[in-house]
């Protein structure tokens, strides 16, 4: 949409709402959120980009395909589950690293990376299609 | 219990017992699938490396559901809790010898799928994802066989469904555009049935593993009425679509021809049978008395399905579509080995020849399939009308056609033989002799149907209108695919499996057996899933 | 408990029921204009209200629960209302501009009612 | 009598013709033509194992031997030896070495000679498998097995369609009868227990006290008939003389084609001895006989004229066989001898003829006694034991059938009908033995296509050898009752007999007056052979209709069915498949609800409040509305409003994560609708018409009705939240998470997500592929021709 | 003022740390403290301008709400009339402002403000298309938005 | 204090609330789409910022009220923006302000399709 | 609690259904996303309702106070949510695709993979 006061506004915008999706991720486990909240979030963020700059802007942004970024998202979420055989625990037991740094307690997990997992398949799948769509719009 | 830390006895939520980690064979293919899947995916713009990749981890997951097999069979039942979480709570995965069964054999499968593949699916196809959907289709049909909850099963169900999709529109050409979205819909109305029928469930009992559930099940009253009668009735209705049962198989004729040949094969092989399965599962394990309650719907649905499959069949003069129907025929003796278990001593040997049918129907149909590939690529058509001369083009291959076509049609010595006799034998044994005297007609029909395609395109020496005696040379448009290994590699391997499980039917009648005892005598399933409170 | 705070806690009370009575009249007033059209743009305009509505809904029963938390579900009504806004002034501008059938259609009429003086 | 067992050599015996299949095309590709000799060793070889048994057989003993085959099922691959097997076995391998021989010379210079061996040896190993088999299900193996090789050796010639038709027609007739005689065997199973035949046999009583006999008969005569040619499925077998000469000799008159015939003496103990044998067998076999002969006489082919003479014997055997009576059967199986000899030489000089000379039409033949000298030989002593005159075994069988069937007092009625029908079937037979051995060589010389000569030894190794054996035993009468008679009496009457045989009748009675008959009867028909022909040809056409022709129609009438059967379920309609489609899920959620009455009576409404009432009354004017809606976009935001709604239901009953996705997926949903509904055209109207509306909607308010009142029902039930709490209980204390719906997610039904989220990458590639794949120039050249407003569109946006 | 806004950032951490707890509430409070403290070295650091344009940012959001509220109650008032009489129409304004993020400020503003919607920006970037829900004095809006946020949006960001 | 804040919460509820109906109401009762964008943008717009506000006081934690701030502030900043594009696409499209309208600047530079 | 949401899930079933009965694709596709939400709905009542007590435990406790509504429901639905909006996104554009590529939106018109004028099969041999 050649509209320069969109234009404007909307990588802003996209970057606003980029954060608010990890923030949505990020805190998925103890309030509502996760995941796939956070990457559908992401995904219409890449998708408002796309609408204002043009597909091929928010191509370059995202470096990767967002395919490929999808199967990357498959790709840790099912391996995260895999850690646990080292434990001799079945697959997808969760492990959990927490500790504290500055008082502050950083709890990193197996779910967590899961959830990771979810939110990058969901932002590149989502917005794959978001953006093929958009693209054949353009045509 | 406010605070930074509470003490919590995790032996009351989880598995407290080291997991062997043989026991992770259970997950391995599920795993090997998706993580190559994804995999393919990240790499997918290399096209040359797709088929490499896809075949050695096709490859692995052969190995894997091998190790599986023969772990099932040397230690019972094993159950793998994901997460360690305590069953019924956490999702159960239990390999039986029915779910280890049906995995290796579609895995062997999908392993020549992949193999073909390398030489039919165009470096657009691979681009766009051939290899992944095959892998993740792999993901949802083994998850399906081998997972023990219910909900879970939906899940699965749903990945292999939307990688059917996937690797139904490869391609983009209309007639699969068309077939897609019959395909599409009607298979979408069928999970949704499913996923209404869990939530019912889920609704009466509260809970999802499926062995739970026929714990609680068994200790009703009356286990065939009420809400359960209709859980039960949509549970068929849906897995009945899946399976493409008569009257609900519309979408199976209207689109199994429309893809690649390969993909086609996979369809043919491996989908309807997990809707099979499904049915055995559900009703055999979970609901016995609502499956006593459907017998008759049920018998009456596998001759309707055999019959009409059959004679579907015969009105075909496109090759693909024909294969489509004898799927379907197919499924009727199956359904008709689930009709005839609803009852009696019998129980066993009826399903262990719906087992064996499956078995021998998921290898026959994909080398069939397969085959008519390759006539494809030798005739340039898939017509009858317009094939002709291929037995003088290649003698091996028509030989590979000719022991294909009597083994769909049930004729020894091949493989699909023995489960006719067994599901025949059974059917007579429980008093159902309409469904055994079904099942032959329906190898009748189709030996005439099947004989019909070898006349022509085999037999006769070109194209309709060739003059009598006369031979022309034909030379089809893909000629130059037909020296690949890759072509003839898995139809061979396959086409042996045909033979020898006609040759030696033995070890193959052994498992289903067994796979039938885990499901028509609960016991070994459910302690294994909830170890003693069973 | 002292009558002003309980006077404030009952006046919250009503105050959030007063407010969801409020928001579901509203609610069926735009549900009306999404009908009623006439035009896509109409219809787009009305959705976007809804999604403010909605979000008023979503505050209020955060208010009346007690669950702040429902401020996030809020905010991202509010982000993808926004992106449908978008999509469909990007449809609308793209079909119109190309002649498409309905919304010439409906872009007639609006002439047409124009010129009746309407 | 328990059979005794015995070691493997018999079931090798039997497997051995498999191997040389397999070694025959590499052996023809070193040796051509002369592979034939040491090919011909592997069944003179087996005819030597067989000969070992005639011994012990002839002194009434039995032998077993199994292997475990499929033991889980209790199949074995068993072998049974007695009298009736050895004697098949013999003939099977003995004539087999000659058929060998014979088709080393028939197709020297054929390239596909090779596979022709291969298909032969396939065939002789199935019909050894069949003719021993002890269990009755490798017994029924091996019996399709002969149906599969036959099919493709009458299709060998594959570029006629008239070989193509005989070979599906031969395939269709004796597999459809094969897979009746399956359920036969299966009920025999499923009645009786058993499995073996040798342990049917030692309990003869066992069918017929099972209460199942009548459809045990009636599934094994179907098996029988079929193989058998019996009327009316005779027809496939002189349509199977598309197949070449040593295929016809072998299959298609002396073994093949037997092996009805030898299911029925086999299960003779089991099965005969009762009214429906003796009435069906010999009523099925006499028309059989008369129909074979009439329509003999019709032919001017030699192997046409053979076959149906090969009909009307098997008519005969059936016939004899379905008396019951010990003689008949005596005579039935001297006759089964005396036919696979001379039957087998006479296929092979016909085809001798028809190499040589290069026609087999008899009527373009004549004068070949003086260039075909050995031939002629071989002839003439095999249709004189055709025609049942003495010194050939031919005659003693004659003799020894009418013996049986003149037993008035043994068969009342029954036995003068068959008696009538046998003479009047074997003078007929007299006159095709004539015509077939005389008119070829006698008389003036005629021009043929070929100039004729002798055949080479293989060619008339095979024809000599048979014809003289026919001689030989008739001239050791006793010895042949002794050996092969006797003992294969015995296993027809379940029970130790043994017979006298003698050449010569000792005295003038009845069956010698009706030799006389018959011969003189032949003799007198012979003469007027022309006027017959014509007469028989002219009555047929007349007719117009025979179940040949039948043949063809029932599978174009089965075609057509199939085609209109599967046009009005496959309509290519969606819509059609969708109403179906409702209409059963409609059935599934309404009729076993009903059935068992367990629908709820309509609880009383809940106190919403006023708002949630609000919400919910959105959600019906979200639902309205897309449903009136006339244009797609006015539906798609409609469809927006009642997501919206369902999202608000969900947060007012505690669900945020929930609503918070529902809200994000419904106005995805809204977003992608309208980007990729943009060319989408939704039609003003629904364009249903009032019955298609009315039809619709009943189906749809029956499920929605439907699914109401199952969910009413299951949620005025008790609750087990046991699930729940567990996962409230440890979602904090070990999974960490506060939001328990999430922990579920992540963790305790982590592997759903897991599939989960497999499908929306998936689902994101489907989209990917589906939009980036170009369609195929070909195929866009196709849609431009059909589709015309979309097309335009299509132009316009690139 | 990228640079004055990090050293905030860092000064808010620091006090983190000091107070060994890195909650929200005490992140702010440092950063609000941070502030503070730069600002009493304002002249130090050289960048009193920081200041000045916060404060000016701060102005300008002010303007944004209350232009808002004002609207906002403008289009009540003209709602809840039992009679609707307005004379609505699309005006050009002339635009002063040339940066992107200018225009784009500018075009909002008008948005928000009572009774004015930014329609369009001309391809010259040189017009700015407004439409009016009651426009009886063309000229005497566009002098408004002239005088009142172009001015105030040049102030604040040049 | 916890009482105040119920008060100032539950008044700008209800406040908010007036103001989505008002622009309901709005989009009900004005001629065409380009006034009852008016409508929504800003009445709308406000309406749901102030009771996402009131939720945020009601809530009295800071990260929530930040939260809302930020909420509002991405209302603001969209608000605008959504207007101005749909009015954008409206008049590019062809659809024509109500027959009050009179002065049509846009016209003499843009013309849509007759 | 469940009778009124029961009833209107039923209402939404008889929705989806008519729509998905219409030979239009555009309707069926909208039937579709109806009939997800009332599948979704229907799940979510059978775990039972609870008004307005969503599930998350307080930050400073182990486990909620009160009763809350019911969570595993919930996360099935979210899992179905999910799932079917992939669904409806991949048929939505195969809709589209299918229009374009054979020119209708009327299912039954949609007949290349099942040819109208089908020739029947051959005869003879
Ligand atoms: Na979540
Ligand atoms: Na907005």
């Amino acid at each position: 949409m050649r509209t320069v006061i969109f234009r404007t506004i909307a990588p802003y915008l996209a970057a606003l709402m980029v954060l608010f999706s990890i923030f949505v991720l990020l805190r998925g486990h103890n309030e509502p959120g996760g995941g796939f909240i956070g990457g559908l979030i992401a995904a219409s963020a890449l998708a408002i980009f796309g609408i204002a700059c043009g597909v091929a802007s928010v191509r370059r942004a995202i470096v990767f395909h967002p395919m490929s970024i999808s199967g990357f998202g498959l790709f840790i979420g099912a391996l995260a589950g895999v850690l646990s055989f080292f434990k001799n625990q079945a697959f997808m037991t969760s492990q959990w690293l927490i500790f504290d740094l500055f008082d502050v307690e950083i709890a990193l997990s197996t779910p967590l990376v899961f959830d990771i997992g979810v939110y990058l398949v969901v932002v590149g799948a989502i917005g794959s299609i978001a953006l093929a769509l958009e693209e054949r719009e353009a045509d | 219990m406010a605070g930074s830390s509470v003490s919590v006895d995790y032996a009351e939520a989880m598995i407290t017992t080291p997991i062997a980690a043989g026991d992770w064979l259970i997950v391995a293919p599920s795993l090997i699938t998706m993580v190559g899947g994804a995999l393919c995916l990240m790499l997918r713009k290399n096209t040359d490396l797709q088929p490499k990749l896809g075949v050695f981890l096709l490859g692995l997951l052969v190995l894997a559901s091998l190790g599986l097999l023969i772990r099932v069979l040397d230690q019972g039942v094993i159950t793998m809790v994901m997460g360690n979480w305590l069953p019924p709570f956490g999702i159960a995965v239990t390999a039986d010898p029915l779910g280890a069964t049906l995995t290796f054999i579609g895995s062997v499968v999908a392993f020549c799928a992949g193999v073909f593949a390398m030489q039919t699916v165009s470096s657009s196809g691979r681009r766009y994802g051939f290899y992944p959907f095959l892998l993740l289709l792999m993901t949802g049909v083994c998850g399906s066989f081998l997972t023990a909850d219910v909900f879970n099963l939906y899940v699965w169900f749903e990945v292999l469904l939307i990688s059917s999709y996937g690797l139904l529109i490869l391609g983009n050409e209309r007639i699969q555009l068309d077939g897609a979205v019959k395909y599409g819909v009607l298979n979408l109305v069928g999970t949704n049935l499913f996923l209404i029928a869990t939530g019912l469930l889920y609704g009466i009992f509260g809970t999802l593993n499926m062995a739970d559930i026929a714990v609680k099940v068994d200790a009703l009253d009356n286990p065939a009425s009420g809400a359960l009668a209709t859980v039960a009735a949509l549970y068929f209705l849906a897995f009945a679509m899946k399976a493409a049962a008569f009257p609900v198989n519309f979408w199976l004729p209207a689109s199994y021809h429309t893809p690649n040949i390969v993909v086609s094969a996979v369809f043919a092989g491996l989908l309807t049978k997990v809707g099979v399965y499904a049915l055995i599962r559900i009703f055999v394990l979970i609901l016995p008395a609502s499956l006593e309650y459907m017998a008759d719907v049920i018998g009456i649905v596998a001759i309707a399905t055999l019959i009409t499959g059959a004679l579907g069949a015969l009105a075909q003069s496109e090759i693909r579509r024909l294969l489509g129907y004898l799927v379907i025929a197919g499924i009727g003796s199956m359904l008709a080995g689930l009709a005839i278990a609803s009852s009696g001593t019998q129980a066993t040997l009826a399903i262990s020849g719906a087992i064996f049918y499956a078995v021998h129907s998921i290898i026959v149909m994909t080398a069939l399939y397969m085959a008519a590939g390759i006539m494809g690529m030798m005739g340039s058509s898939f017509n009858l009308r317009e094939l002709g001369g291929l037995y003088h083009k290649s003698v091996a291959f028509a030989g590979v056609f000719l022991v294909l076509a009597f083994a769909v049609s049930g004729l020894p010595p091949f493989s699909g033989f023995w489960p006719k006799v067994m599901l025949v034998d059974a059917a007579f044994q429980g008093g159902r002799f309409w469904l055994g005297a079904a099942i032959l007609v329906s190898g009748f029909l189709t030996t005439l149907a099947m004989g019909r395609v070898w006349i022509y395109a085999f037999w006769r020496g070109g194209p309709e209108g060739t003059a009598d005696g006369q031979s022309v040379d034909v030379t089809g448009a893909a000629e130059g695919q037909l020296s690949s290994g890759a072509l003839w590699l898995p139809l061979g391997v396959l086409t042996a499996l045909v033979i020898y499980f006609g040759l030696q039917p033995e070890w193959m009648i052994e498992l289903a057996t067994q796979g039938a005892s885990s499901v028509v005598d609960p016991f070994g399933y459910i302690r294994s899933v909830l170890g003693e409170q069973g | 408990m002292t009558p002003f705070e309980l006077f404030a806690s009952q006046f919250l009370d009503i105050a959030v029921n007063i407010s969801l009575g409020i928001l579901t009249i509203s609610f069926i007033v735009i549900v009306f204009r999404t009908v009623k059209g006439p035009g896509l743009p109409d219809r787009v305009v009305a959705l976007d209200m809804l999604v403010a509505v909605g979000i008023g809904f979503i505050a209020a029963i955060g208010v009346s629960t007690g669950i702040y938390l429902y401020i996030d579900i809020a905010i991202t009504l509010g982000l993808v209302g926004f992106l449908a806004t978008v999509a469909f002034a990007r449809f609308i501008l793209n079909r119109g501009t190309a002649g498409d059938e309905t919304i010439m259609d409906e872009v007639e009429e609006s002439i047409k009612r124009r010129e009746a003086g309407q | 009598m328990t059979p005794a067992v015995i070691d493997d050599t018999t079931l090798y015996a039997v497997l051995a013709p498999f191997a040389a299949a397999v070694v025959a095309p590499f052996l023809t590709r070193w040796l051509k033509h002369n592979a034939a000799w040491p090919l011909a060793l592997v069944p003179a070889l087996i005819f030597l194992h067989f000969v070992g048994f005639i011994g012990p057989v002839s002194q009434g003993e039995t032998f077993v031997a199994a292997k475990a085959w499929a033991p889980s099922y209790g199949v074995n691959f068993s072998v049974y030896v007695d009298g009736l097997s050895t004697l098949f076995g013999l003939l099977i391998s003995g004539i087999g070495t000659f058929i060998i021989l014979y088709a080393g010379g028939y197709l020297k210079g054929h390239p596909q000679q090779g596979r022709f061996f291969s298909f032969l040896f396939l065939f002789m190993g199935a019909m050894l498998g069949l003719v021993l088999g002890n269990n009755l299900i490798s017994l029924f193996i091996f019996w399709e097995l002969t149906s599969i090789t036959s099919f493709l050796l009458i299709g060998f010639d594959h570029l006629r369609a008239a070989s193509r038709r005989a070979a599906i027609q031969a395939l269709v007739v004796t597999g459809g009868g094969g897979l009746v005689l399956l359920a036969g065997f299966i009920v025999i199973i499923s009645a009786t227990g058993e499995i073996e035949m040798s342990v049917l046999l030692a309990s003869p009583d066992i069918i017929k006290d099972s209460g199942l006999y009548l459809p045990i008969f009636l599934l094994v005569l179907g098996g029988a008939f079929t193989k058998s040619a019996q009327f009316p499925f005779h027809f496939w077998l002189p349509n199977a003389m598309e197949a070449p000469t040593p295929v016809s000799a072998y299959l298609h008159s002396a073994t093949m084609v037997k092996a009805g015939v030898y299911l029925l003496m086999r299960m003779h103990p089991l099965l005969g001895d009762t009214v429906l044998w003796t009435t069906v067998l010999p009523l099925f076999g006499g028309v059989t006989l008369l129909v074979g002969t009439i329509l003999a006489v019709r032919q001017t082919d030699l192997k046409l004229m053979l076959a149906y003479t090969t009909v009307a014997s098997l008519g005969l055997l059936v016939m004899l066989t379905g008396t019951s009576y010990e003689k008949a059967l005596e005579g039935a199986v001297l006759y089964l001898l005396a036919h696979s000899l001379f039957k087998g030489a006479l296929f092979m000089v016909a085809g001798t003829i028809d190499h040589e000379a290069g026609t087999r039409d008899v009527t373009k033949l004549g004068g070949l006694r003086s260039l075909m000298p050995i031939t002629f030989a071989a002839a003439c002593l095999a249709s004189l034991s055709m025609a049942g005159l003495p010194p050939f075994i031919g005659f003693i069988a004659k003799e020894i059938l009418y013996y049986g069937t003149s037993d008035i007092s043994a068969l009342g009625q029954l036995g003068i009908m068959v008696t009538i029908v046998a003479v009047v079937g074997n003078a007929l037979m007299l006159v095709i033995a004539a015509a077939v051995a005389i008119k070829p060589f006698l008389g003036p010389e005629v021009e043929t296509p070929k100039h004729a000569h002798e055949g080479p030894v293989l060619l008339i190794a095979g024809p000599v050898f048979l014809s003289v054996t026919g001689v030989i035993m008739a001239l050791f009468a006793h010895t042949t009752g002794v050996w092969f008679i006797g003992p294969t009496l015995s296993s027809l009457l379940g029970e130790f007999t043994q017979i006298d045989l003698h050449l010569i009748p000792t005295k003038i009675n009845a069956p010698v007056i009706l030799s006389f008959i018959t011969v003189g009867l032949g003799i007198a028909l012979f003469t007027q052979l022309d006027r017959m022909r014509s007469m028989i040809a002219s009555a047929l056409d007349a007719i117009g209709w025979g179940p040949d022709k039948g043949f063809d129609q029932a599978v174009s009438g089965i075609v057509s069915l199939a085609t209109a059967v599967t046009r009005v379920l496959q309509t290519g309609k969606m819509q059609t498949y969708m109403l179906l489609t409702f209409v059963f899920t409609a059935l599934a959620v309404l009729l076993p609800g009903y059935l068992s009455g367990s629908f709820p009576a309509l609880p009383k409404l809940p106190e919403y409040r006023f708002y949630e009432w609000g919400i919910l009354l959105i959600a019906v004017l979200g639902l309205i509305a897309v449903l009136i809606a006339k244009t797609r976009l006015t539906a798609i935001v409609s469809l927006g409003v009642q997501g919206f709604a369902v999202a608000l239901i969900f947060m007012m009953f505690g669900a945020p994560d929930l609503s918070f996705t529902q809200f994000m997926v419904e106005t995805l949903s809204v977003v992608i609708l309208a980007l990729v509904m943009t060319r989408l055209n939704l039609s003003p109207r629904d364009h249903r018409s009032l019955a298609s509306s009315v039809v619709t909607g009943v189906v749809a308010v029956a499920v929605g009705l439907g699914l109401m009142l199952t969910l009413l029902a299951i949620t005025q039930q008790p609750f087990d939240s046991r699930l729940s709490e567990f996962f409230t209980e440890f979602s904090r204390s070990i999974a960490h998470g506060r939001n328990i719906v999430n922990v579920i997610l992540v963790d305790f039904r982590g592997f759903d997500t897991l599939g989960e989220i497999a499908v929306v990458v998936l689902a994101g590639l489907c989209v990917l592929a589906l939009i980036r794949i170009k369609t195929r120039p070909s195929d866009e050249a196709l849609a431009k021709s059909t589709a015309g407003q979309a097309e335009k569109q299509t132009v316009e946006a690139r | 003022m990228t640079s004055l806004f990090l050293t905030n950032i860092l000064m808010a951490l620091a006090w983190g740390a000091v107070t060994g707890s890195f909650s929200e509430i005490n992140l702010a409070f440092g950063f609000v403290l941070g502030s503070g403290a730069l600002y009493l070295i304002r002249e130090q650091v050289g960048t009193s301008a920081y200041f000045r344009r916060i404060g000016k940012a701060v102005g300008l959001a002010a303007t944004f709400v209350y232009e808002l509220v004002l609207s906002a109650w403008r289009v009540a008032m003209i709602v809840l009339r039992p009679k609707i009489e307005l004379q609505p129409g699309i005006i050009a304004l002339p635009l002063t402002v040339d940066t992107d993020f200018e225009i784009t400020m500018l075009a909002n503003l008008i948005t928000l403000t009572p009774g004015t919607l930014s329609v369009d920006v001309s391809e010259d970037r040189k017009t700015l298309f407004i439409h009016c829900i009651d426009v009886p004095d063309p000229q005497a809006t566009i002098d408004d938005i002239k005088n009142g946020f172009e001015r105030k949006i040049m102030e604040a960001f040049r | 204090m916890s009482a105040v804040v119920e008060i100032i919460c539950g008044l700008m509820l209800i406040t908010g609330a007036c103001f989505a109906f008002v622009a309901s109401l709005g989009l009900m009762r004005l001629k065409d789409v380009y006034m009852r964008t008016h409508a929504a943008s800003k009445a709308g717009t406000l309406g749901s910022g102030l009771m996402l506000l009131a939720l945020a006081v009601e809530a009295g934690d800071l990260s929530v009220v930040t939260r809302a701030i930020a909420g509002v502030v991405f209302f603001l900043l969209t608000a605008p923006i959504s207007a101005h594009l749909l009015a954008k696409a409206a008049y590019a499209a062809g659809y024509r302000p109500c027959a009050d309208t009179k002065i049509d600047a846009l016209a003499e530079t843009v013309r849509p399709k007759d | 609690m469940e009778t009124g949401v029961a009833i209107l899930i039923g209402l939404f079933f008889t929705v989806a259904v008519y729509l998905m009965l219409s030979k239009h694709l555009v309707r069926i596709l909208l039937g579709i996303a109806i009939l997800g939400n009332s599948v979704n709905m229907l799940i979510f009542t059978n775990g039972r309702l609870t008004r307005e007590i969503p599930p998350l435990i307080p930050s400073h406790l182990y486990t909620p106070e009160t009763a809350t509504a019911n969570p595993l429901p919930q996360a099935l639905v979210l899992t179905a949510i999910v799932i079917s909006f992939s669904f409806f996104a991949f048929l939505l554009v195969l809709a589209f695709r299918a229009y374009q590529e054979l020119g209708t939106d009327e299912v039954n018109k949609m007949r290349v993979a099942e040819p109208e004028n089908d020739p029947t099969p051959p005869q003879g041999y």
